[in-house]
């Protein structure tokens, strides 16, 4: 709980600089920021695994990738990029603030008193599952991501100069 | 040494007739380079079966047993159903026999060949197809099932199709390999029916199966039990469709007018296959299954139509060989009417004489043919007797040979193999209750065939050389006058084992053991037949030498016989027409018959179906121009009128997601706002 | 595993489909290769035999349960023969389109589509499936005669088309008369109900309002069912489309078409046909009898009038077909001798396979000549061959020979168990049929006069034998021509069992 | 406190902030960035409701969040790929600029 | 955060294995001593823990730095530092010494405070990840069950300072270096990863302590149980090690940092004490990484043969590591520097196929020996192995020798 209260506001600030810092640089490690404190809340919540994965995915793959994505795609002049506040805030928040009003109020209205709940993630447990019921679903992802690697190679490629 | 053989025989029969089969199919991989390699391979394949049969041969003579040998192995060859189908060799005295005699006269044909054929550009190939015949020749005498006889006797057709089309460059020769093949397919079509006809009435096809065999009493008694259409016995039914396959093999009348035409293929082939072995097949196939024929009471339907045929085709042969010019084709008329004399023997019960006369035949005509290959080969390929003559001087050694295999064919006496297997089908034709005249028929067959036998010495080796005909005639190399010494001399010497003295064959044959019996000529009026017999000949020869002895030297003069008989001699000639005649009556419609098929198929048959697809095309049209004309234009008009409307409002599209996405997410906003609040 | 087999060709049509810069020798060269795949499932199938219940292999799978359709996929022994014949036919044909340089993208892919379809048919255990794959493998044929066929090729394709769709579609309606009825179009459904007799009942039952007695109803739609089958394999006087199609298609499509098209309306006739209907097929033997022999002497006599060496060899598979339509008869007038009936069902099935391939090495021999005289397949064009191609003209003979029946050779075989099956049950029909064997030996021995024997004809001297390509295409067929013929039991061991089961279906 | 509440108040925020993001960012990358902030909402109330819900035996939650990390892996993967391609073309990573769709 | 508690009654405190929980235990007894609370107790006892890890580690940097310098002299037939003390061996204190004095100095367009944090962060995963190696049978600082797991995800935030680097510098030659590193790390991490999953399918646990005890004991009374001694294991360990020489951006894999085309790589505009931060960062890394592979692959403490149980095991353990280190060091004397597109190629077509490839065979491994056919096992995985190593190696090369040079990532 008390990790709780630290990591929530601390979660929140990074992911509004995240969604609001200007130069996306900073949004990119600021999400990275976000994802490991999440990350850290995982582990926090008992979901030791999950939150190591989180760590190991977001944080080195993800959030790497788009930092360097972002490094790749550097506009020429940094001026242009200083400039990138978002833009039409007002209808983006005329459509996000009703939403997490919704969403604050169904919390507050519909959520029964939390029960001590269980803190245990057997890792074992997880591969059993994986293997065994879920084995369909590992195949089908595995398969996504093998076509995700070769898609992203072909379409991430120079195109090929020919003559 | 036979009695340490027997454990192995099984074996060793099944490789009698494969060793050739190999070497053939040895053969037809080398190439024709290799042609030497291919008849080394050949002979020696069948050198090692002429070898084994001849073991083979020396177990089934095992004297003083009252029953005839008889050694049969089967296996199962395939299963359809529930059904197995077996075939088997069998080995008895009667194949034995003839597994010696195909083995050994072949063997000098081959030898024979590789002096012949040594000029020959697919030499190679010849082998290869000698072997395959030989290999097939001793299946079909081996063969203890019908089905296995089949098999082999359809192979041998095949050999000889491909050996008559050897010079496959000559139309003729083209032509004479399909006339052979089809001509006997009418006869194996009949065989094919026949057998399956046997194989649904009695369930096997094995000839001996221990009490189950065809030929045994009981798939006999089922045979002669069961009437079929006609009041025939099923076994007089399959009798019969089994001789007209037997007459379509040997030449009989009416399907013997492939076996003439045949001499197109090389001689050695003629000598073996036309003359010696394939032929003779038909009345091996007879003789073998003489059981189903003679099944039934007395003097069967089968047995007189055999002996009928027999008689006709050997005095038919005989009359059309006295007015034929070229060298082989008179031999050729002689097999056909020596063949219709051995189907008189098997007609009249003698089946030991037939197989003795089919033995001996096949020693002197194949030494007849090889010596009429010698003759050819000194002159150049010449075969017209017409333009020969005087040959007795240049071609010394092959007229001593031929006269040997002459004497033997016209029935000169008691030298000769020839005379005695005569004597003993006149004597079973005689005394055949069935009536005289095949006895009739064969005599004047006997009479006539000393007479053209004459008329072909003199004219090729007596006499001046005739002109035009054959420049500077020359001796055969020692590899083709070998192998005819050899088979004089076994035409001499079979007359030692079948005389009525000592007929040490014909009872071998019926598994008896032969005792010397001095007194034979006392019974049956047989001393009045060998008169006849003598009579016979001396009248034939005696004809012969008066008409032919002094013949002019003009090549291109007429026969003597010609003018005496005129048009007679014209219809001999031709053969009595029988090819014209098959040509008018079955070829000629059935090629009227497939054009008129032909014409159906494309004047109605194709319209009918164009008809229904002009008809489908129409509605197809129909439909098509109502939709275009139709519906298709109310949706045009509908749809531009819509487009025009659109593109008005085409413009709130801006191509940009996120303002899509907010009004999206507006609007979710919205409907969030009142679903929940309100 | 089978249904691996069915789609794998399916699967390289997709990936030639989608190899966009595939040249043309590239694409052909993989789909032959490709189409390896099947025959070495095929094979492993066959090593590992049948189960005790008579299946080699099964899948299925309830697609519209509501209708009561599924798609149901049995091999057994016959089915297995047939898939061998398949995937064999089909390589070869890819094999020889590739060294004839016929191939191209789509038309590997089209061949490899037909393959699967043809799987399909040999293997379905219900309509709906098999009927999906017998109507598909018209559009790939259609296509390949129509794009790739000779001057004519766009009539001959179309009627083709349009003939067998109409035998498709009198199927079709047979079988939804039943589905209508019986409520079911699974085979087995359907035989098991046959052989109990309920058949006739229920659709009776179910048509009451036309007044029309179970019986007749069930001859009404045998009837139609059977006017499908005749079509494609095909019997007189429905083989107006044979010739043209045969003659038009390239010749690699040609041994397509009569090695395995064809091969469908038997198999269709003996495994479908035969079990659901055996009471109404008995009714309707001795006109399918007539029909047979009339097939076979026709379709000898026709032959014996071509000029064109297609057409000679289309007859010549008519004739052939013939035989196993007169084995079909004699198996339902059989009425409990099963030898005789065993006989014929195996004759048959054998028949039908060893004609697919000894029409193959047929039709390959004719394209070779096509290729390397530049078109022309005159019975008159030729002649003396032999002396310039001697392996040539012996591995035709021999096919040849296969084909007219010489036993020794795979032909024989299927000709004998189809004769001895249908001598005991209909002699008349089998005596007649007999003259049909000897006028093929009679075309054919002509055809190799004319074309191989005689004096050598004009412009042939200069021709190549066999190049070493075409000797090892040749390889294969030459191997199935000759090796069944000396051991059949290697191809009948795969049917006995099934034989067997069909016969119990006949049980009166 | 209830840390259900907590916990679920943290994701509708990260939710908004992340569905913010997409509707207003104009660099398609952080277009994605804020997806990812979306799914990590989601992912979030996973496991909050597996860590207070009762005892799953299954593991749904937990399994959930272990396909959605994979998931948004590719789909990351993807989208930057597609990205790089579009800016290949375009010279630009502005969201607005790829409106050649437009009416 | 849950722990495997493991440890044993504890024998006598002055035992040789025993000997490094020395200042650990002391603390802990201190603290009960007085009466502290539970949480303090612990919490004296980790950081005494790890103030024994961490002047452990800072000695043997300290001295690798040295022994680097020497050993890479000795290769080039050199003598190396041999001024301050004897044998040089007081070098690293004066390289320490002027480490610190020097000016700190901060570029103008940097980023103030990414540019300090940069360091930092490399420096607290490697100490971290040091944390949880089991270095003797009693010794394992935090013995956390998903250690192995731990271990890779920070080795994903070593990424992102790299990263932070580079960029917070706000110049070209870091940038690039950074880029190059990212790629790199990317690349050879995924082998790395991929070639631990055999053995965690193995030894079927994420612990590491769990790893090193499941190698314990001697195949046929002498050969170590170790799972470099397997021939998945074998190839799973040279995969391993190449693929740590690359995420440890060690010659011949040091692109990132090459000195002769971008300067230092991403740590080009850093000096003094930050500097020596990062320095430190790549060599406790470096350490780490070698431990972890002693530890997966290399038995961990386990004694090489049997009866020498009375040495202690960690003793054995960092008898390995030396091995490994010294390893690294031959290595960067002896290679030359790959070029950007090789060291992508290599990684991505040889390396993690081949790591792959352990997968199964580790699976197929582990199944037969279940079902008792050790020696099918054996042949099995070994061609399972060796067969497509054969045909990789073949398609390797000829593409190597066709491929034009292509220098894709110096464009942009």
């Amino acid at each position: 709980m008390t990790a709780l209260l630290i990591l929530s506001p601390l979660i929140m600030l990074a992911a509004l600089g995240a969604v609001w810092k200007a130069r996306p640089v900073h949004a990119g490690l600021l999400l990275a920021l976000t994802l490991s404190l999440a990350g850290m809340l995982y582990i926090a919540l008992g979901a030791e695994f999950l939150g190591l994965v989180q760590f190991m995915v977001y944080v080195g793959a993800v959030a790497v990738l788009i930092v360097f994505a972002l490094l790749i795609t550097r506009p020429r002049d940094e001026i242009e990029e200083i400039a990138r506040r978002p833009k039409s805030v007002g209808p983006g928040l005329l459509c996000t603030l009703p939403l997490l009003a919704t969403l604050l109020y169904t919390v507050d209205r519909t959520l029964p008193e939390a029960p001590p709940g269980t803190a245990d993630l057997p890792v074992r447990r997880i591969g059993e599952l994986l293997f065994t019921t879920h084995a369909p679903a590992v195949l089908a992802v595995a398969i996504l991501l093998t076509a995700v690697m070769l898609g992203a190679a072909l379409f991430a490629r120079e195109p090929s100069k020919k003559p | 040494m036979a009695e340490a053989l027997q454990p192995h025989l099984p074996t060793l029969l099944w490789a009698i007739p494969l060793l050739p089969l190999l070497a053939a199919t040895a053969v037809a991989f080398l190439p024709d380079a290799r042609g030497r390699i291919a008849s080394k391979l050949a002979i020696g394949a069948l050198g090692v079966s002429c070898v084994l049969a001849l073991l083979a041969t020396a177990c089934t003579l095992t004297p003083g047993v009252d029953k005839p040998f008889r050694l049969t192995t089967s296996a199962t060859w395939f299963t359809f159903g529930e059904s197995a189908l077996k075939v088997g060799v069998l080995l008895d005295p009667m194949s034995a026999a003839m597994i010696a005699m195909v083995t050994f006269v072949a063997l000098w044909i081959f030898i024979y060949s590789t002096g012949y054929m040594a000029d020959e550009k697919r030499f190679g190939r010849f082998f290869g197809f000698l072997s395959l015949f030989c290999g097939a020749m001793l299946m079909v005498v081996l063969a203890n099932s019908l089905l296995l006889l089949f098999i082999a006797w359809e192979l041998v057709g095949l050999a000889s199709y491909l050996l008559i089309g050897f010079y496959f460059e000559k139309p003729s020769a083209a032509a004479a390999a399909q006339k052979a093949f089809i001509t006997t397919r009418v006869g194996d079509m009949a065989f094919f029916l026949g057998m399956i006809w046997l194989y649904r009435q009695t369930g096997t096809l094995l000839f001996y199966d221990g009490g189950n065999g065809l030929l045994e009493s009981a798939a006999l008694a089922s045979l002669a039990g069961t009437t079929t259409l006609g009041g025939l016995t099923v076994s007089a039914a399959a009798a019969l469709l089994l001789l007209v396959g037997a007459m379509g093999k040997s030449g009989q009348v009416p399907l013997h007018t492939w076996l003439p035409d045949a001499m197109e293929g090389p001689t050695p082939v003629s000598a073996l296959i036309h003359a010696a072995t394939m032929v003779a097949a038909g009345v091996f196939m007879v003789a073998r299954v003489h059981p189903i024929f003679a099944n039934g009471d007395g003097v069967t339907t089968a047995l007189t139509a055999t002996a009928w045929i027999g008689g006709i085709t050997a005095l038919y042969a005989a009359c059309v060989a006295v007015a034929q010019y070229d060298f082989k084709r008179i031999l050729a008329y002689s097999t056909v009417s020596q063949l219709g004399f051995m189907m008189v023997a098997l007609g009249t019960g003698g089946v030991g004489a037939a197989m003795f006369h089919l033995i001996a035949h096949a020693f002197f005509k194949a030494l007849l043919f090889l010596s009429a290959g010698s003759v050819i080969h000194g002159c150049h390929g010449e075969q017209d007797i017409r333009k020969m003559g005087g040959l007795s001087k240049p071609l010394r050694r092959t007229f001593l040979a031929y006269s040997i295999g002459m004497m033997a064919l016209a029935g000169f006496p008691f030298l000769f193999s020839g005379f005695w297997s005569k004597e003993a089908i006149l004597h079973s034709a005689e005394i055949w209750p069935g009536g005289k005249g095949p006895f009739a028929l064969a005599v004047a067959a006997a009479l006539l065939t000393a007479f053209y036998m004459t008329r072909q010495a003199l004219l090729v080796f007596f006499g001046k050389p005739r002109r035009p005909g054959v420049e500077h005639p020359h001796e055969s190399p020692g590899v083709i006058l070998v192998p005819l010494y050899v088979l004089a001399a076994g035409a001499v010497l079979l007359s030692l084992i079948a005389t009525p003295f000592w007929p040490w064959f014909e009872k071998w044959i019926d598994g008896e053991a032969a005792r010397f019996h001095g007194g034979a000529f006392g019974e049956h009026g047989a001393i009045g037949l060998l008169i006849l017999s003598l009579a016979l000949v001396t009248v034939g020869v005696g004809a012969g030498w008066a008409v032919y002895r002094r013949v002019s030297d003009d090549s291109g003069a007429p026969d003597p016989l010609s003018g005496k008989l005129g048009p007679l001699w014209r219809l001999l000639e031709n053969a009595m027409g029988f090819d014209a005649l098959y040509q008018k009556a079955i070829i000629g419609p059935l090629a009227m018959l497939a054009s008129l098929i032909d014409a159906i198929e494309r004047g109605i048959l194709v319209p009918v179906m164009a008809a229904g697809e002009t008809v489908l095309k129409a509605f197809g049209r129909l439909t098509g121009a109502s939709d275009e004309r139709g519906l298709n234009a109310g949706f045009d008009g509908a749809c531009s009128g819509l487009k025009r409307r659109a593109a008005g409002a085409s413009g709130a599209q801006t191509g940009r997601i996120q303002s899509y996405l907010r009004t999206i997410g507006l609007g979710v906003a919205v409907l969030l706002v009142l679903y929940l609040w309100l | 595993m089978l249904l691996t087999l069915i789609l794998a060709p399916l699967a390289g049509a997709a990936l030639l489909a989608a190899w966009r810069g595939a040249g043309d020798r590239a694409a052909g060269r993989f789909a032959a290769w490709w189409s390896l795949i099947p025959i070495v499932l095929v094979a492993l199938l066959g090593f590992r035999g049948a189960n005790p219940g008579g299946a080699m292999a099964a899948w299925s799978l309830d697609w519209i349960p509501d209708a009561g359709i599924a798609l149901t996929f049995v091999v057994d022994g016959t089915s297995w023969l047939f898939l061998l014949l398949t995937s064999l036919v089909t390589t070869f044909v890819l094999a020889i389109s590739l060294q004839k340089g016929l191939t191209s993208r789509s038309y590997a892919a089209l061949i490899l589509v037909m393959e699967t379809m043809l799987l399909g048919v040999f293997t379905a255990r219900h309509f709906i499936p098999f009927f999906l794959c017998w109507e598909m493998t018209l559009i790939p044929a259609y296509l390949l005669i129509r794009l790739w066929g000779g001057p004519n090729a766009p009539r001959a394709a179309r009627r083709f088309f349009i003939v067998t769709l109409g035998g498709g579609v009198c199927m079709l309606l047979g079988f939804l008369a039943l589905q209508i009825g019986v409520g079911t179009m699974d085979f087995g459904q359907l035989a098991e109900m046959a052989s109990k007799g309920d058949l006739t009942k229920t659709l009776a039952t179910a048509f009451a309002g036309t007044a029309l007695t179970g019986p007749t109803l069930l001859l009404f739609v045998a009837i139609a069912v059977l006017l499908g089958l005749a079509v494609k394999i095909p019997i007189v006087p429905f083989h107006a489309w044979l010739p043209d199609a045969y003659a038009e298609a390239p010749t690699p499509i040609t041994i397509l078409l009569t090695g395995l098209l064809s091969k469908m309306g038997v198999y269709g006739l003996l495994r479908v046909f035969l079990p659901i209907f055996p009471e109404t097929f008995a009714v309707l033997a001795p006109w399918l009898a007539a029909l047979a022999v009339a097939t076979v002497l026709l379709g000898a006599l026709a032959a014996l009038a071509q000029k064109d060496l297609k057409r000679i060899l289309a007859y010549s598979s008519v004739n052939h077909l013939g035989y196993c339509v007169l084995a079909a008869a004699a198996v339902v007038a059989s009425q409990g001798d099963r030898e005789s009936a065993s006989s014929a069902i195996s004759g048959a099935f054998l028949q039908a396979f060893n004609h697919g391939i000894i029409a193959s090495a047929m039709f390959f021999g004719i394209a070779i000549l096509e290729s390397r005289s530049g078109g022309r397949r005159g019975l008159d064009d030729f002649g003396g061959l032999r002396a310039r191609v001697p392996v040539l003209c012996g591995l035709m003979g021999l096919a040849i020979f296969a084909s007219l029946g010489l036993p020794g050779l795979s032909g024989f075989i299927g000709e004998f168990l189809v004769f001895n099956g249908t001598f005991g049950l209909l002699p008349w029909a089998a005596a007649v049929s007999v003259l049909g064997l000897l006028f093929t030996a009679v075309f054919l021995l002509r055809l190799i006069r004319k074309v191989f024997h005689g004096p050598l004809g004009e412009g042939l001297s200069t021709w190549p034998d066999l190049s070493t390509a075409e000797r090892w295409l040749f390889a294969p067929v030459i191997a199935l021509i000759v090796i069944p013929g000396l051991w059949p039991q290697v191809l009948l061991r795969f049917l006995n069992a099934d034989t067997l089961r069909l016969l119990d279906f006949l049980k009166p | 406190m209830n840390p259900l509440a907590v916990l679920l108040t943290l994701s509708s925020v990260l939710f908004a902030l992340g569905l913010f993001a997409v509707l207003t960012r104009r660099n398609t990358i952080l277009v994605l960035v804020g997806i990812e902030l979306m799914l990590n909402a989601a992912n979030l109330n996973f496991i909050g409701f597996w860590r207070y819900g009762p005892p799953d035996p299954q593991l749904t939650g937990p399994m959930f969040v272990l396909f959605g990390i994979a998931i948004a892996a590719a789909e990351a993967a993807v989208g930057l790929a597609i990205i790089l391609m579009v800016f290949r073309h375009t010279r630009s990573t502005d969201l607005n600029a790829s409106n050649s769709l437009h009416g | 955060m849950k722990t495997l508690i493991a440890q044993a009654a504890e024998p006598s405190l002055w035992s040789p294995e025993w000997l490094p929980l020395l200042p650990k235990r002391l603390v802990e007894n201190l603290l009960e001593h007085f009466n502290a609370p539970g949480w303090l107790v612990s919490i004296g006892g980790i950081a005494a823990g790890a103030a024994t890890v961490l002047a452990v580690f800072m000695t043997a940097f300290a001295l690798l730095s040295l022994i680097e310098r020497k050993t890479l002299a000795r290769a080039q037939n050199r003598i190396g530092p041999n001024r301050a003390g004897p044998f040089g061996i007081l070098q690293p204190v004066a390289d320490g010494i002027k480490m610190l004095t020097k000016e700190d100095i901060v570029p103008a367009k940097a980023e103030k405070l990414l540019h300090l944090l940069a360091p930092i962060l490399i420096v607290i995963p490697a100490i971290m990840a040091l944390g949880v190696l089991p270095y003797g049978r009693e010794w394992t600082p935090v013995p956390l069950e998903l250690g192995l797991l731990f271990f890779f995800a920070l080795g994903a935030l070593t990424e992102v300072s790299v990263f932070i680097a580079g960029w917070a510098s706000g110049s070209k030659f870091p940038m690039l270096g950074a880029m190059r590193a990212i790629s790199q790390m990317v690349s050879y991490e995924l082998p790395l990863v991929l070639s631990a999953i055999a053995v965690i399918m193995v030894s079927g646990t994420l612990s590491l302590p769990e790893i090193v005890a499941h190698q314990g004991g001697y195949h046929l009374g002498f050969l170590p149980a170790w799972h470099i001694l397997t021939p998945w294991g074998l190839v799973g360990g040279l995969v391993f090690f190449i693929a740590s020489i690359g995420e440890a951006n060690r010659c011949p894999f040091d692109l990132p940092e090459g000195e002769s085309e971008i300067v230092a790589g991403h740590m080009t505009e850093y000096s003094g004490f930050k500097y020596a931060l990062f320095f430190m960062g790549e060599y406790l890394g470096l350490f780490a990484i070698s431990g972890l592979g002693v530890t997966l692959f290399l038995g961990g403490w386990q004694a090489p043969f049997p009866g020498l149980g009375f040495v202690p095991s960690w003793i054995w353990f960092f008898a390995k590591l030396a091995a490994v280190i010294f390893l690294f060091l031959w290595i960067r004397a002896t290679f030359p520097r790959l070029r950007m597109d090789q060291l992508m190629r290599f990684g991505w077509l040889a390396l993690i196929p081949m790591s792959l490839l352990t997968i199964p065979a580790a699976g197929i491994w582990t199944l037969l020996h279940r079902a008792g056919h050790g020696l099918i096992a054996w042949v099995v995985t070994i061609a399972l192995l060796v067969v497509p190593f054969v045909i990789m190696t073949v398609l390797f090369n000829r593409g190597l020798a066709r491929s034009n040079r292509t220098y894709r990532f110096a464009e942009s």
